[in-house]
């Protein structure tokens, strides 16, 4: 298929490569599998140059410095950024949109103001804005979203009372990519700040800053084979620049006395204390393995993949998939009538097959479509249409178990 | 049997498909309600009791299999009970799904057992009961303020 | 010695064992290097069993949990906590002070009150005060240190306005141990909580908080043979539950409507979003190769290389030693006359010698010494009396290198 | 020549040790201090003009070896140039230790371009130019205002 070549990846993957029945690893948006060369990445560091980064003058401090600059010269490079020094390393996406609520909105609103996000964001972009407005006077809005997943009449919402408009890129449970750039241009025309929430989009799809013009970009290194504990804040560097410090520390700045302190230049500005230097470098190496195999030949063959699978999906009967069924990401929530979600994870977890079931850190949601949970089944590019089948065999067996006497 | 079978046991199955007690009562001398917020599903307890004895008990709410079979056996063992002995009850149940412990005279709770090899499961079988232990001392309390 | 065989210990880093001219690493205030037990813990869990946690209902899910929370239960046993769910991960001990600066000191502060911390901190323990005192209208205030790196008259500064003393346990600069635990009990007498910066003690000593009776410990397990990118806040359970959240997201909530939330028991409560897990689980491997050593036998082999390192030091014209000589951990900060910390660096990276040049992020500090900078050498448990000859030898080197004609 | 010997040349050790123009000057036009984060390292430069050309400049301060030897060098070099001139070296020097580029007529600062392989010093031979420059500017500020 268009040259992809899914036993080549999958070969590089600890997790299934040279196992006899290996996992079928179906909850990608929780977190992703890593590569050998991630892996390797990582403990070539912790064997070979392990030291702090930035203070040391000695050969392998200056070796970890480099290391560590580079993945974000690289991660900047990804997505199209034109100055390296608009990233700043983080936990994960929620850290970044953290930081943006503690840093900005916390410094730039009053009450009045708005903060406008969507019903389908994850909790990580609400519960910041819920904390930020209770903490600033500001009004915490919502864009609705309908029962296919999809925002309703948003240019309604944005208005010159907003000053900062927080979406998702991508839902984690409908797979909705939403038109960031377009309400981003909205948005903007009315003078707020637009934060893109780009955990769940950034693995599947080419995310251009640029192009989408957003001022700030929250990225989940784990998402997209990179090591646990690493995520990244994207901001245009003028608003970096200006922005209040975060967390306060060594490496953040310049000149300490004791009243008062200046602040190192950006990005060391935001990363206070020694930094997750062995995780940051293994997302340099994630960025060399996506780009290796390229953003656009992962979207087309998840893409076929997924069609692929709401099709096999749609033919169990009983079966209903939340979401609109053909323009979405490789994330598939839905629910079996009869069957509650987390027996079925139970039950396909027995059969080696790893989804996810439960609110996805999106209880709004889940109101909105008035059920407790849902099953949940998301593909990266290491999945197979033989794992689907698998997958919709193993939730006949399910059902089948739980119906008989 | 497999420790999936163990947790799926043909008990539980049916109390599943056929949960007893799922009713609500009117005039219920306590009504609560129940929330597992590892995966949202509520339950709601309805409660009546005849001088400290349980003398009738009913459920409604969605749920999974696990927590079904469990407030379905619930009420099937509670009913008749007085407050102190769905204590002690619960007390052996409670025991026995964290740790495995099968104790004297759980009769048909014991195909609950398996639940204690599957930890994001124990809060499942749990949430019935719970929920039915604050509820009747909720009215303790409020017999206390009469 | 002791039976504490120091070869056997080295030959456990990758980073020493099998290489012929292995680098003498005496930077370890910065970071320490990783015995591949920890490397290995790391490798496993992207390997066999990498998931999220928490919230899958499939066996690694369960698995990473297990391992995950058993780390956390190891760590609260090695500073002799009763409760596990008192610790809290983070990103190192950066984060763990800004955690309390944030969701304890910003809602428990008020105009008037007092922030008592001392001359001898880190940034990372100064920062977030200045931060918190700004935003509460709190005043900051500094117990004075001597140029023996000691506390002077602590007691008289401490009295019924001050609400936190923050205090680290160790200098990163003088090596110098403080009496926590008697001022832990003086500040406690006024009604103060304490904040006790362990990132340099812990690796060296034995802590223990119930001993200390301090409220709040800062621990840095990236300092103390663990994976870059993590740490740990300890927080006495009455505080914990109290205290109001700090990063809003997944995780670390139980019910969200659009208005509101209500946050998850603790410690989740504050490790919102996909936390550091292979981290976290490679400071448990860590705190084990430390319990088989014995942090008591540690302390003693360090104390003797660091009693032999300022004698053979001592020796040397011209050299200045920061610092109490008798009593002290095992970091040595040090000036030679007519050379400059920053090319001795330099030099002895030429000989494969690793030491840090600098003000260490402990500006103060050097504001009272009246230097810009100081050398510092800083040992671990596979240092060797070797290792401080080539030091010393080397010195001698640089300052013959920069005096000759 | 090592990697080390290119940093440290004899020349730079002998400015380091002897410096030139490492003085105060009264009555300077411009007096400004420089200061690197890195290390705490700080630096004072004294300036004078005549008519837009460098009558006399200075510096002092604590830094390491090679600050002081490109403070020092500087100094011998700037005397007497006009301010277009001392841009168009500092450019040239500025170039040289970041990318190791050894422009045309750069004289006795070839010694430093060693510093460019070694990243975290070249803020220490640039400390002292980034100052004169600094100050440079704010004479002619000054002169605008007038
Ligand atoms: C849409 C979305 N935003 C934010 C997050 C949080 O990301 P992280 O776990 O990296 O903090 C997630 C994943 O859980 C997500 O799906
Ligand atoms: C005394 C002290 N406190 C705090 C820190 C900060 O620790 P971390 O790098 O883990 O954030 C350090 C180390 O840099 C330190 O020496
Ligand atoms: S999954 Fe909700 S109660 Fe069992
Ligand atoms: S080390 Fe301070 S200027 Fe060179």
């Amino acid at each position: 298929m268009m040259n992809f070549d899914v036993e080549k990846i999958r070969a590089q993957f600890p997790m299934f490569a040279g196992k006899d029945k290996p996992l079928i690893y179906l909850d990608n948006a929780a977190t992703t599998q890593k590569p050998q060369s991630v892996i390797d990445a990582v403990t070539k560091y912790y064997s070979e140059y392990s030291a702090n980064v930035h203070r040391g003058i000695y050969a392998i401090s200056e070796k970890a410095t480099h290391e560590y600059e580079s993945a974000r010269t690289r991660i900047a490079k990804f997505i199209g950024a034109d100055f390296e020094k608009s990233i700043v390393f983080t936990r994960g996406a929620t850290e970044a949109i953290n930081l943006v609520a503690y840093a900005w909105a916390r410094h730039n609103l009053n009450p009045g103001d708005e903060i406008l996000i969507t019903e389908m964001e994850h909790h990580s972009n609400i519960i910041p804005w819920q904390l930020a407005a209770r903490d600033t006077g500001a009004t915490l809005r919502y864009i609705p979203i309908d029962e296919t997943g999809t925002l309703v009449e948003s240019e309604k919402y944005i208005n010159p009372k907003t000053k900062l408009f927080a979406i998702t890129q991508q839902s984690n449970v409908f797979g909705t990519t939403n038109p960031v750039k377009e309400l981003t241009e909205i948005a903007h025309s009315f003078g707020a700040k637009v934060l893109v929430d780009a955990a769940q989009a950034m693995p599947h799809l080419m995310v251009d800053v640029v192009d989408l013009d957003c001022d700030f970009l929250a990225i989940s290194g784990h998402k997209m084979l990179a090591p646990t504990g690493v995520g990244a804040l994207f901001a245009k560097q003028e608003i970096l620049e200006e922005m209040e410090p975060f967390l306060g520390g060594g490496e953040m700045i310049e000149q300490v006395t004791m009243e008062t302190a200046t602040w190192s230049e950006i990005p060391q500005k935001f990363e206070a204390g020694t930094p997750n230097i062995a995780q940051a470098i293994g997302f340099g190496a994630a960025v060399d393995f996506i780009n290796q195999i390229g953003i656009e030949k992962i979207k087309d063959y998840e893409g076929e993949m997924t069609r692929y699978a709401i099709a096999k999906l749609s033919e169990i009967s009983g079966m209903q998939i939340y979401g609109d069924l053909f323009c979405r990401g490789p994330v598939i929530s839905f629910n079996v009538s009869g069957v509650h979600s987390h027996d079925l994870a139970q039950l396909l977890d027995m059969e080696n097959i790893a989804i996810r079931a439960g609110h996805h850190c999106a209880q709004p949601i889940m109101r909105k479509l008035d059920v407790p949970a849902t099953a949940r089944a998301s593909f990266y590019l290491y999945n197979t249409k033989a794992e689907v089948d698998a997958l919709c065999e193993a939730i006949e067996k399910a059902k089948w178990f739980l119906a008989t006497d | 049997m497999s420790e999936i079978q163990q947790l799926y046991q043909q008990l539980i199955l049916e109390h599943n498909r056929n949960p007893k007690n799922f009713k609500e009562i009117e005039h219920a001398d306590c009504k609560l309600e129940g929330y597992n917020p590892l995966c949202g599903d509520q339950i709601t307890i309805f409660l009546k009791l005849e001088n400290d004895v349980i003398s009738d008990i009913g459920f409604q709410g969605k749920g999974c299999a696990i927590s079904k079979a469990s407030a379905s056996i619930m009420t099937t063992m509670l009913k008749g009970k007085t407050k102190a002995e769905a204590a002690e009850i619960f007390n052996k149940f409670h025991k026995m799904v964290t740790d495995g412990t099968i104790g004297e005279n759980v009769g048909k709770l014991e195909v609950l057992a398996g639940v204690h090899k599957f930890p994001s499961r124990v809060k499942c079988a749990i949430l019935a009961w719970h929920t039915t232990m604050k509820a009747l001392d909720e009215i303790k309390a409020e017999d206390g303020k009469r």
